[in-house]
């Protein structure tokens, strides 16, 4: 071979292995759930609301086996998205339809409602502040953002239903629990992570494997911006 | 090719004298100022501080490891830049000083390294057994324990992916998500797990024990100033292993008792459905729907 | 040079007559058939255990199925190995038989590196570039770590990525830093430094390499199959909860533990029986007696790791419980077996790095290796010691505290024969008349890097101090000192110094010192900062921070991005030497004495002409009366007879 | 040192790098118990350190062990292996090449069974892998015996084929026991690693034996 086809050999080897690694950052790594920016109340300044859902297993996507949350986004569609962006020092209202049986918790330190507005959260109407997940439905799953110190347990669905939600996003024509709060978001900003402490991951090691620990099903962030 | 030896005249001996007194003079006077700063200077500015006796502890100890070090660091730079500057090809290409051993200056190293290392272990062993465990958790029976256990604050730490909560079994067993303690109090922590091996780094009290699994790992310390510091998780966890941090207070032993009453009655219902306190919790996996832990 | 070059130009040209029968590449087994075969046995394996696991609930629940993925990468390892034609021997033994080993040649085409080679020459090329595909893959993965530690909390990838990538970096680097100087240095030069042929076991030479080839695309697959999110110490009972990326780390780390053995039994074989005669143990080289100090290290060590990764496939596919406790287990149980090999590895790492630095470092100072018996006791010294200190990373864990002073002990011990190895090298510049080409830069910069790891070692094996830094970025610092900036510079050197030997061409001395001054600075000034960074309280594997450690952070990613450009630097300028402008280098240019040196350029097919006649030690520099190191035409008396 | 001219052998190259074969047969056949045992010795440390834990009482509540009928056939037929391979070596040493094969075939067939007897033992297991620590240690250690079981047998029918094949090479020069050639020599230092081996496994499976079915 000659010199110059071994030198343009040489190049077009490079700008491969440069189009190889750009393709497997940003392809791959760098691929993430949609962000859903939070509406802002039309009636109240530093408000903004939240229109959220849990299902039992999503059944769709790449893990339908897994459970997961969905956030409608602003044309009211439901997006499988576990990130979340409010604005800096606003009350966040989250209306969150809760479509998932209950169980009981590891620690059932977090049945406690805790860093919502009064510390209770308003279930079907009724206001919760403790639930107990050893007794009736169990919790569901949590809303928990330790930056934030809000821990929300999510009262489960009756475990007999008949009309149970099998493939998001649900609609609330099944079996499900309406869950209102309303917690702050602070005065920096910053991307509060959170998580769930229900043992949710069906299949893995004390059921925290899987969803638990991907974003987009039981793990996010409340990104606050200004 | 040229085989020619040093032009340097004088015998072996004379020459490693007269280059090695100047290598030991350049070497003892770098080293005894820096020495002098750093234990004077930087040793009481640095980390982790002294907000516990551990913490001062760990505080002394790498004064004194960085003490012992700079004149070995010294040596070899001191000793590396001569010979690059002395001892270079001067475009002859010729070989070095023909030496294949020193009997001396070899027998002086092995002497030298050895004396080092065994105080280096004689010191470490003391200053971990001396102050019950300098900070570091013991497993479940520990055998270095403070001199006196009466008025010991009790604290279990339960880590969970991927949060730390505190038990708190002399305050009617409640259970709490911030950790305040209050001053000039002997501590034992009782660290465990309710699922992975997490580890219960508190930066400022220089404390630091794996939380297992369904064992217990005891870490003693005594608080000596007040002030804020920082729970870290220091195994990796899971996901979340990075952001599972939380903040503590040492505070006055009064704030510390008010607080303490004012969160059990508080948390009152919350510790009804808590389990029994126990230094470890078993999950039960016979339990339908999930896995949970009874004491 | 008193020893006659002419002898090695003749030989080899024509191995085995132009027309020999030796089927063609297409036919034999190389990286194409093997891959298709390879494709095949995973498919076969996968389809398999979903009929047999498909129906576990645990599998139905989680939707994944660690058996299927196990089995399927076991039948495409076999398959890839009957694919590269490994298995035609031991199958043809079944009936007596005796599959032919190829010829060597002089020249070989391009398809002989992409297939199951026996010539240790081609071996240790093979190995030279997949390890350093490895080194430079894991590199990029750790400038995504640095990426995202520029920001205090979480900006560029999802922290379950950061996780994946952390520990994707961590498990390759680990894995490629074991077999970076056994695998092309070891393999390519001890049969030419002990005056051999040949290797004693080909085969299984030939099989180590091929190990590792797999073990990298299954180890890079992990990334998008939700990676492993327990690191590269795959502490349980996290790696038990992991999804079947945990499963891509267990097998490929097992790939490559299996290579290990398979290298070093062939490694101590031939360094024990095929030496020439007269090499004598006192006259073998230093790089000689890393290798095999480092083989025996693997011998008894690897096969403790081979039983916990195995123990953690039982765990997860299996559904035994040793590794987590309501059924009998214990996490611990990982965590000894894990270390009882994974301190020995740490330093089956350093002794290679410094195996080539003293081999290197006398060629350039003019003089003879200082204390040289010391130099391999304290190889062999560390090599045992080594053993005896593996619960030095569990001094927090709570397990048999009774025994800290017992292992900081050995620890601080161990740094008694790590000194030796100063004592040689700083005896060997002593009036030296050094050298400063490229090799040698990087051999001082290994005494510098690795005074960084050696003190802070002494650091993270005293217990109260450990308390403080276990865990840390300081310890991360620390091994990166004594992994990358020993062992790796001395790679890098080693590379520099024998690439006239491997492939005939001498890199750019100007090229090769930016090279060096970029790296070296901008190593120091990545790393160091880190152990502040731990100091002041930050954990390892984190992607979130305390807000004050950003400057330190940010300056240190920077840097990290620097040394990243140094080392594309070096790719785009070796290839380039390599391919394009080949550079041709004199017979023996750095004027060694070391008998690999002797044999001309190219290296003969077979090594020697004949069996060569050790008559010295290969470091007699600056010695009046010393004669050549070899007689390499024993039985003519063309050489002087003074020595 | 080899100074002068005169003293240098003229070294026979072939003569050499066979030694030299030879030699590495050796150690490779040492080389392989070391790392053999070293693999079981993980086991073994898996074993008595989950036994000591004891976690949660669940290390053998009940006392089950694996079938003892099937270990101790096991047992037997590795132990009568080594002996009966022991003995015809001897007699292959002393030009008795038939019996060496016969004993040899008999080896390889009772390793053979020995490993099936394994993995048949694994079919029908009184307990499941996650039912407590003994279970799950013993069912870690069922597909390692039985492969390192059967590699000896394999080893030991290739070295069977092996004297099969080269057998009348030598048949002038004394037979493949006693034989100068070079081949028989090889083919000597191949079953002597053998025996080395199947030696080391005998050993083994009795340690293990111990372990797993008298001490539990």
């Amino acid at each position: 071979m000659s010199k110059g086809a071994r030198a343009g050999l040489v190049m077009v080897a490079f700008a491969a292995a440069i189009g190889i690694i750009l393709f497997g950052v940003f392809g791959y790594l760098r691929s993430s759930p949609p962000v859903v920016s939070a509406v802002p109340s039309a009636t109240q300044p530093n408000t903004v609301n939240v229109t959220m859902q849990v299902d039992g297993a999503v059944g769709v996507g790449p893990h339908p086996t897994w459970v997961g949350y969905w956030i409608q986004g602003a044309n009211g569609q439901y997006k499988q998205t576990t990130l979340l962006k409010v604005p800096v020092n606003t009350y966040v209202h989250v209306k969150l339809y809760e479509y998932d049986s209950g169980g009981p918790l590891r620690n059932p330190y977090w049945g406690k409602e805790i860093g919502t507005a009064g510390n209770v959260i308003v279930v079907n109407g009724q206001p919760v502040s403790l639930v107990n997940s050893y007794a009736g439905n169990g919790v569901a799953h949590n809303f928990d953002v330790p930056g934030l110190g809000v821990n929300v347990a999510l009262p489960g669905v009756n475990g007999n239903a008949k009309n149970f939600c099998n493939v998001g996003p649900c609609n609330p024509s099944e079996a499900h629990n309406l869950i209102q709060f309303t917690f702050y978001s602070g005065k920096t900003v910053h991307n509060y992570r959170w998580q769930c402490f229900i043992p949710c991951g069906l299949g893995y090691l004390t059921g925290n494997g899987g969803p638990m620990q991907s974003l987009g099903y039981m793990a996010g962030f409340v990104q606050v911006v200004k | 090719m040229a085989l020619k030896t040093s032009e340097e005249s004088g015998s072996p001996a004379a020459i490693a004298r007269k280059h090695g007194s100047r290598i030991v003079a350049i070497w003892f006077i770098l080293s005894l100022i820096i020495d002098l700063v750093v234990w004077f200077v930087w040793g009481p500015h640095m980390p982790p501080g002294d907000m516990t006796t551990t913490a001062a502890g760990q505080q002394f100890d790498f004064k004194v490891l960085t003490v012992m070090s700079v004149p070995v660091l010294l040596m070899v730079w001191v000793y590396g830049a001569y010979v690059i500057i002395n001892f270079r090809d001067r475009g002859d290409h010729a070989d070095g000083y023909y030496v294949k051993g020193n009997r001396k200056s070899q027998g002086l190293w092995y002497a030298a390294t050895a004396v080092l290392v065994l105080f280096l272990a004689g010191f470490g062993t003391y200053e971990l057994v001396v102050p019950a465990g300098a900070g570091v958790g013991e497993g479940p029976s520990p055998i270095w324990k403070p001199a006196s256990t009466a008025h010991m604050l009790q604290v279990q730490v339960i880590a969970q992916q991927w949060r730390f909560t505190y038990r708190w079994p002399q305050f009617g067993g409640m259970e709490t998500t911030s950790l305040v303690l209050p001053v000039n109090t002997e501590i034992q922590f009782n660290v465990t797990s309710l699922d992975v091996i997490h580890d219960f780094w508190a930066y400022q009290l220089g404390v630091k024990a794996d939380a297992n699994p369904e064992d217990n790992n005891v870490a003693y310390t005594k608080t000596q100033q007040t002030g804020r510091f920082v729970v870290r998780c220091d195994e990796l966890c899971g996901i979340w292993h990075g952001a599972m941090y939380n903040y503590g207070n040492v505070v006055s032993q009064n704030a510390f008792y008010q607080w303490a009453t004012n969160m059990e009655a508080q948390n009152a219902s919350l510790t009804k459905l808590l389990p029994k306190y126990s230094t470890v919790y078993v999950p039960n996996d016979n339990v339908a729907g999930g896995q949970y832990f009874n004491g | 040079m008193a020893i006659d070059m002419s002898q090695s130009t003749g030989v080899g040209q024509s191995g085995g007559a132009g027309g020999s029968s030796a089927a063609r590449w297409f036919a034999r087994g190389n990286i194409f058939t093997a891959t298709l075969f390879g494709a095949g046995g995973w498919f076969f394996g996968h389809w398999w255990g979903n009929v047999i696991a498909g129906h576990y609930t645990s599998v139905q629940n989680s939707g994944t199925n660690d058996v299927s993925w196990l089995l399927g990468a076991i039948f495409a390892v076999v398959a890839w190995f009957i694919g590269l034609g490994a298995l035609n021997h031991p199958i043809a033994k079944l009936w007596g038989g005796e599959a032919p080993m190829a010829e060597k040649k002089q020249k070989y085409s391009i398809m002989e590196y992409f297939s199951y080679s026996t010539d240790h020459k081609v071996v240790g090329i093979q190995y030279l570039f997949a390890m350093l595909m490895y080194f430079f893959v894991a590199g990029l993965l750790a400038l995504g770590i640095r990426t995202e530690l520029l920001s205090p909390t979480y900006h560029i990838w999802g922290p379950d990525t950061y996780i994946e990538i952390v520990g994707e970096h961590g498990t390759m680097m680990m894995m490629m830093m074991t077999s970076i100087i056994m695998g092309p240095f070891g393999n390519f030069l001890v049969p030419l430094m002990i005056g051999s042929k040949r290797m004693a076991f080909p085969r299984l030479e030939a099989a180590s390499f091929w190990f590792t080839v797999p073990a990298f695309f299954f180890l890079l697959s992990a990334l998008w199959q939700g990676g492993f999110q327990s690191g590269w110490t795959g502490y349980a009972p996290l790696s038990i909860q992991g999804g079947v990326g945990q499963d891509a780390y267990l097998f490929s780390f097992t790939l490559m533990a299996l290579s290990m053995l398979a290298a070093s039994t062939n490694m101590v074989a031939t360094i024990i029986n095929y030496r020439a005669p007269g090499m004598r143990w006192s006259r073998l080289s230093v790089l000689t007696w890393g290798m095999i100090t480092t083989a025996f290290t693997m011998i008894l060590s690897v096969p403790v790791l081979i039983d916990g990764l195995y123990v953690m496939g039982m765990d997860r596919a299996v559904q035994t419980s040793m590794l987590y406790g309501q059924h009998g287990g214990s996490p611990f149980l990982w965590e000894n077996l894990f270390w009882f090999f994974g301190h020995p590895e740490v330093y089956l790492l350093a002794l290679p790095g410094f195996a080539i630095t003293t081999e290197i470092l006398p060629v350039f100072a003019r003089k003879p290796v200082f204390a040289l018996k010391t130099s391999i006791a304290g190889m062999i010294g560390v090599a045992t010691l080594s053993f005896f200190v593996w619960q030095h990373h569990l001094f927090n864990s709570g397990m048999n505290p009774d025994m800290r002073p017992l292992f900081m002990l050995s620890t601080e011990l161990i740094s008694i024969p790590t000194g030796f190895l100063y004592l040689v090298g700083m005896g060997t510049v002593w009036r030296g008349r050094l050298r400063f080409n490229v090799p040698m830069l990087f051999m001082l910069a290994v005494f510098f890097n690795f005074l960084w790891g050696g003190i802070t070692g002494v650091y993270n094996s005293d217990v109260p101090v450990d308390a403080l830094i276990h865990g840390s970025f300081f310890v991360m610092a620390h091994f990166h000192f004594t992994i990358m900036g020993q062992l790796m510079f001395a790679v890098f050197g080693a590379i520099y110094y024998y690439t006239p030997l491997f492939f005939g061409i001498k890199l750019s001395e100007k090229l090769g010192k930016i090279h060096f001054w970029t790296m070296f600075v901008a190593f120091n000034s990545t790393f160091l900062p880190l152990f502040i960074v731990g100091w002041l309280g930050q954990p390892r594997r984190v992607f979130e921070y305390a807000a004050r450690l950003q400057t330190l952070n940010q300056w240190v990613s920077i840097s990290a991005y620097v040394l990243g450009l140094s080392l594309a630097f070096f790719v785009v300028t070796f290839i380039w030497q390599l391919v394009v402008t080949r550079p041709k280098s004199e017979p023996n240019p750095w004027d060694s004495r070391g008998l690999e040196w002797q044999v001309g350029i190219p290296v003969p097919k077979d090594n020697f002409d004949r069996i060569p006649v050790i008559l010295s030690s290969p470091y007699e520099y600056g010695n009046p009366n010393a004669g050549p190191m070899a007689d390499l035409s024993p039985t003519v008396a063309s050489v002087g007879s003074d020595a | 040192m080899a100074s002068n001219v005169d003293e240098r052998p003229v070294i026979d190259e072939e003569a050499y790098y066979h030694d030299a074969s030879l030699g590495a047969t050796w150690t490779a056949s040492r080389t392989a118990v070391a790392m053999v045992a070293t693999l079981y010795g993980g086991i073994a440390f898996a074993f008595f350190y989950l036994r000591s834990l004891n976690s949660n009482g669940q290390w053998n509540p009940n006392h089950i062990t694996a079938s003892t009928i099937i270990g101790t056939t096991i047992l037997v037929l590795m132990v009568v292996a080594a002996l009966v391979n022991y003995f015809g070596a001897r007699r292959l040493r002393r030009g008795m090449v038939v019996d060496w094969q016969v004993a040899a075939a008999f080896t390889a067939l009772f390793v053979l069974v020995a490993g099936g007897m394994q993995i048949w033992e694994l079919t029908r297991l009184p307990f499941q892998p996650s039912s407590f620590g003994y279970a799950s240690v013993f069912v870690a250690f069922g597909p390692v015996n039985a492969f390192a079981i059967l590699l000896s047998a394999y080893w030991a029918e290739t070295a069977v084929m092996q004297s099969v094949r080269i057998k009348k090479l030598a048949i002038t020069d004394g037979g493949l026991g006693l034989s100068s050639l070079p081949v028989a020599e090889k083919f000597r230092a191949n079953v002597d690693g053998l025996s080395f081996f199947l030696n080391g496994m005998a050993l083994i499976t009795i340690v293990f034996y111990v372990i797993f079915y008298v001490i539990a």
